[in-house]
């Protein structure tokens, strides 16, 4: 077994484990068990994972509204992240921030955002303090198609560029902005042309393609960390699932869905591993099988946390 | 006549029946459309308007509330829904340096009659930017009018004003009340903005609110009957302008003020009318002017600490118990 | 003399007006004889009424903050927006607008704006209100090339490539933004570049040439006006002036400043009449005496107005 | 040891001293470099610290606003001026959904020490887009602190705290009072957040004021005291969070209270404090409470509306006087 092996098979558990997590949480929410919404990004894993993958110590992600994907393949711990989604005192923000609303500051987690495009600006900021700070590292800030119709999207791409910040733009382009099609919402074909005008190396990948992720995300994020200035990566992808726990996606055809749940990002990744004989068909269950037991703890450690505690309800707010 | 809708119900009618009899009015918004808007409001009305006039818009708040702006300065009628009102913080500029201030600045002729719905409501766990109350930074600015329903037939006959209004309006709604139900006019008649409603006559203590805190008001009012305390409860239903001559006659009668407010204490809304009170009522009252409000912190996901975060029925029962005792 | 003559003539006067009426304005603030602050726009005439000279009746323009020359371009009345500038009761706003806030629905001036980059939405706004009402006019955005750095500026080009609105974005790039310089707040070496990647027609002019203004200007709006959808028109200007009253122009050389004052666009066009034989020396000697005495009578129609009314201070905000 | 400053030479000490102690903190802004910000404050602070520490930025505001608040989150410093503080507007959501929110979001490492100096203050016929005060927006939002100070050395003080603190800070600075002058200390001492002073002391009513309206109200003392009336004049410094108690102790004791506000009447600052009072001390009160603002209206340009919009020391007076009467 080589290292390339490993490396895949990492990337196999890390998508793994964003899809069990998320089909745990998708009956949480549906059973009522857990209370307000959740965006899922199940369809769309292939983008945080490779992202992710080619990131080194020090280096920073934020994360959008659909951000469980984004923290968990930054290092974010499964049983936390479920304890803040059960809203309890051991959750990342002790049930404050919820689904939408986690950092951790240990394994580079700038925060996942319930504004989009909000988080936009923080990531720039975070670079501007890498930047200062002389630090070779950098921070990728993670949005949506949707997001890239925000004004200020546009004021940090061209404030990134004139300060040649190291920060990589990475848009998980779904297609959609909650029911809006991408197409409509923007006059041009690729978000990476708009993009490039700013100044900006520009990139469109298959964005259910992990290792094609992770290899334009690596040149990007090298091209940002050498000193180059940021770079735009738009990754074509798709939510298997609807926008928001209460979404018929009416809006889109059965068709379309079931074109692209057959290019479903763990399989062809499985379908990689055993074409080049990395892994087996059993190790690859076993995988599978670590996955679901780490959400199995997430799980079992929300529900035995205590809940938020009340007494404390105004502490916090100021240091 | 009158029938039964619910709050989105009677939002839908005034909205539907609005774009029929003027065809100016249009309405924009993300997903307002075959989606319906996020909590199935405007659901239908693309169908029936075509997509003229049931605008569809990218996440541009910011841009497009701009965009509504010039169209009512033209004499367009837009009508915006702002999916969660947290994010018309992204269009402060162009409601405040711009709607508000168009007519004064520029004279008579620019008016800006612009409806924004924002949709607004903590407790039901969706988290600090989907559930904060935005309606004091309207209410602190000149040339800007509020309006916050609590009732079905309110939510109707307000904003049928609204939409008639030369001015720009936020339009407060409240998710949480979109499925309560209530008897609801048939006809097209608004009800003025400006003008409070005395929902429960009481004569010992005065308990004001507005949107969904009018229903926690009238619950604590309930309860406090049976202890033998008579609360009135006003429902304030249009913030700004503000009708704090209709609550100022009932706290003279009553001299005991209760005054209820979802959002963060601080600068709030029910903190102008305590200041009115002060201004206004001091030599009739029998004791501290109180507020029930959420303490100032973001609004947590959390529920138990979005509840307790929350004033209540209880809590405002609490306070009104307190001061007649 | 022919048509052409006279349309030269004209733009000749109105690019006149323009200068002799900010000249005068120059004096006043100065000699604080009006309070406040205000940007004059002398040295780029040539853009306000090179492109009001291909509009029609029923079409719209808004200003920016140096928005005098857009104003009086579009059929400001100069005694009125002196009587404004003087805070008189028979201004514009009776003066509650000032320098930077003046409109006239009458002739079709949607505004002037304090707020950089401010009036853009709203230029979008009227242009969706004309077609929605079907009407063949369009609207023109007036932007300075600090406003391009607005996030909602971008947003607006958005909307209106996406939904085809007759509105076309005149930007007067006079290479800095206060004391900023255009080449240090974007990352490109023209706007356009940036512009074309949201679906617009673009193009970029001599802004100091007002035949050439007006011919890029008649292609946009005709493009706009049958229904090609947004245009956006980058004109390269200077202005001679500071940024506002108190700016001693450090930022930039007195080189730079001789080699564009050697181009100024009344000049210019002088030089055109003269060759073409369009017009005589005298006739335009003329001319600028007819503009200077518009002046005059500007000043004295506000000299000789009531001051604002304080008794009506709080009147007009709601109709 | 004190000496002779300006305010905007005060300020530009106590941020260089705090760039000097601190190689963290640095400045944001538009034109803040060569040109020295629109009013001269960091005249020659680009020439000392270089572009790096003094950034100037383009116009976009929500963008650098954000962006300081990304890099304060990872333990930068920024001090960002706004030119005007009426464009602090198109910076809302990254203040008020961001900066405010994140620590009692996030959780504690999620710290945002970030300052924003906003320019404010009418009186110089600037018109409706460069005159209004914001003061209160902030105010009335959780997580976010609000400092307008009213001599040199406060401001001096003042803002080597809200540098020095761990949370976002909204630093309200008048442009009236830039070439006002008065003793400053030398030294780089802090003055706390979050405390009132009394800068003149009285028993017959309390005048409450922050920023220029100290120096109106002062004014309005002094004419008072001829006429045999001794006001005590608070200067509120910090507007959030409130000093009340400081207050309400004055208030006790003179048994009135004037509250003095540059900007517009509803929902104001002073709102909070009348409520306040209304709330813990009306049976200490020989009069109603009593505000003296701005009208509900935009700023205008024109001289005389705009200074007939202003409060005044003619207009304080008249108001003590009238409760005092
Ligand atoms: C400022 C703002 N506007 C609107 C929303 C509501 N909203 C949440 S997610 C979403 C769609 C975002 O689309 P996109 O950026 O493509 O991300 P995706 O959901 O497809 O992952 C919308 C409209 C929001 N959260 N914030
Ligand atoms: C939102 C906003 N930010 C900043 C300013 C202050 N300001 C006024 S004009 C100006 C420069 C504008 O530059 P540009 O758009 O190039 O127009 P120009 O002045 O060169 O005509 C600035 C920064 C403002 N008025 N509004
Ligand atoms: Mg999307
Ligand atoms: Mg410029």
């Amino acid at each position: 077994m080589n290292l390339d092996a490993d490396r895949l098979k990492k990337l196999y558990h890390d998508m793994l484990l964003i899809r069990r997590f998320e089909e745990r949480l998708s009956d949480l929410f549906l059973k009522g068990e857990v209370a307000g919404t959740c965006h899922l990004c199940i369809g769309q894993e292939a983008v945080p994972v490779g992202v992710a993958s080619v990131l080194r110590d020090g280096d920073w992600m934020n994360g959008t509204h659909r951000g469980h994907g984004h923290f968990l393949a930054k290092g974010g711990d499964p049983r936390l992240m479920m304890a803040e989604i059960f809203g309890r005192e051991t959750g990342y923000a002790k049930g404050r921030g919820g689904s939408q609303h986690m950092a951790c500051f240990d394994v580079g987690f700038l925060g996942s955002n319930g504004i989009t495009g909000g988080g936009l600006p923080i990531a720039t900021g975070a670079a501007l303090a890498l930047k200062q700070r002389k630090i070779p590292n950098v921070v990728v800030g993670m949005m949506g198609d949707g997001a890239a119709n925000q004004g200020v999207f546009h004021e940090c791409l061209n404030l990134a560029a004139i300060w040649k910040l190291p920060v990589v733009y990475v848009c998980e382009n779904n297609l959609y902005a909650m029911s809006t099609p991408f197409q409509e919402s923007c006059a041009v074909s690729k978000l990476s042309d708009r993009v490039r005008g700013f100044g900006l190396g520009v990139e469109t990948v298959d964005g259910n393609d992990v290792l094609a992720v992770a290899e334009a995300a690596g040149r990007a994020v090298e091209w940002a960390r050498s000193g180059g200035g940021p770079a735009f990566l738009e990754c074509m992808t798709y939510r298997f699932c609807g926008h928001s726990r209460s979404d018929q996606c009416l809006y889109r055809t059965r068709d379309e869905e079931t074109a692209w749940k057959a290019r479903c990002p763990i399989e062809l990744l499985r379908g990689v591993l055993l074409d080049k004989r990395a892994a087996t068909e059993s190790e690859l269950d076993a995988i599978a099988e670590t996955a679901a037991k780490e959400v199995k703890e997430a799980e079992d450690f929300a529900r035995s946390s205590p809940l938020a505690d009340v007494a404390r309800l105004t502490e916090g707010v100021f240091e | 006549m009158t029938r039964i809708l619910s709050t989105s119900e009677a939002i839908r009618e005034a909205l539907t029946g609005e774009m029929e009899r003027d065809e100016r009015v249009f309405l924009m918004g993300e997903d307002i459309g075959l989606y319906g808007g996020a909590f199935g409001v405007t659901r239908g009305m693309q169908d029936k308007f075509g997509p003229e006039r049931v605008v569809e818009t990218p996440i541009s708040e910011a841009g497009f509330v701009g965009v509504a702006v010039g169209a009512s300065l033209m004499g367009r009628r837009p009508v915006v829904e702002i999916m969660f009102s947290d994010f018309i913080l992204l269009a402060m500029d162009q409601l405040v340096n711009h709607a508000a201030k168009f007519r004064y600045v520029y004279g008579e002729k620019s008016t800006v009659p612009l409806v924004v719905r924002a949709v607004g409501g903590a407790g039901r766990a969706y988290g600090p930017t989907h559930s904060q109350a935005v309606e004091a930074y309207f209410v602190h600015t000149p040339g800007i009018k509020v309006v916050a329903p609590s009732t079905p037939a309110d939510a109707k006959g307000l904003l049928l004003a609204a939409i008639r209004e030369p001015n720009p309006v936020i339009f407060i709604e409240n998710r949480v009340l979109y499925p309560q139900k209530g008897e609801v006019p048939e006809g097209a008649e608004a009800i003025p903005l400006g003008k409070a409603a005395t929902v429960r006559a009481g004569k010992d203590v005065t308990i004001v609110g507005y949107s969904r805190m009018v229903h926690e008001s009238l619950a604590a009012a309930e309860a406090l009957s049976t202890e033998g305390i008579e609360a009135e409860v006003i429902d304030l239903r249009t913030l700004s302008p503000m009708d704090s001559p209709h609550v100022m006659e009932s706290v003279k009668r009553t001299g005991r003020a209760v005054l209820v407010e979802e959002g963060p204490r601080t600068c709030g809304v029910m903190a102008e009318l305590a200041a009115r009170i002060a201004e206004e009522a001091i030599d009739y009252l029998d004791g501290p002017v109180t507020r029930v409000t959420m303490p100032d912190i973001p609004v947590p996901c959390s529920p138990v600490l979005e509840q307790a975060a929350l004033p209540s029925r209880k809590s405002i029962a609490e306070a009104a118990r307190r001061l007649c005792g």
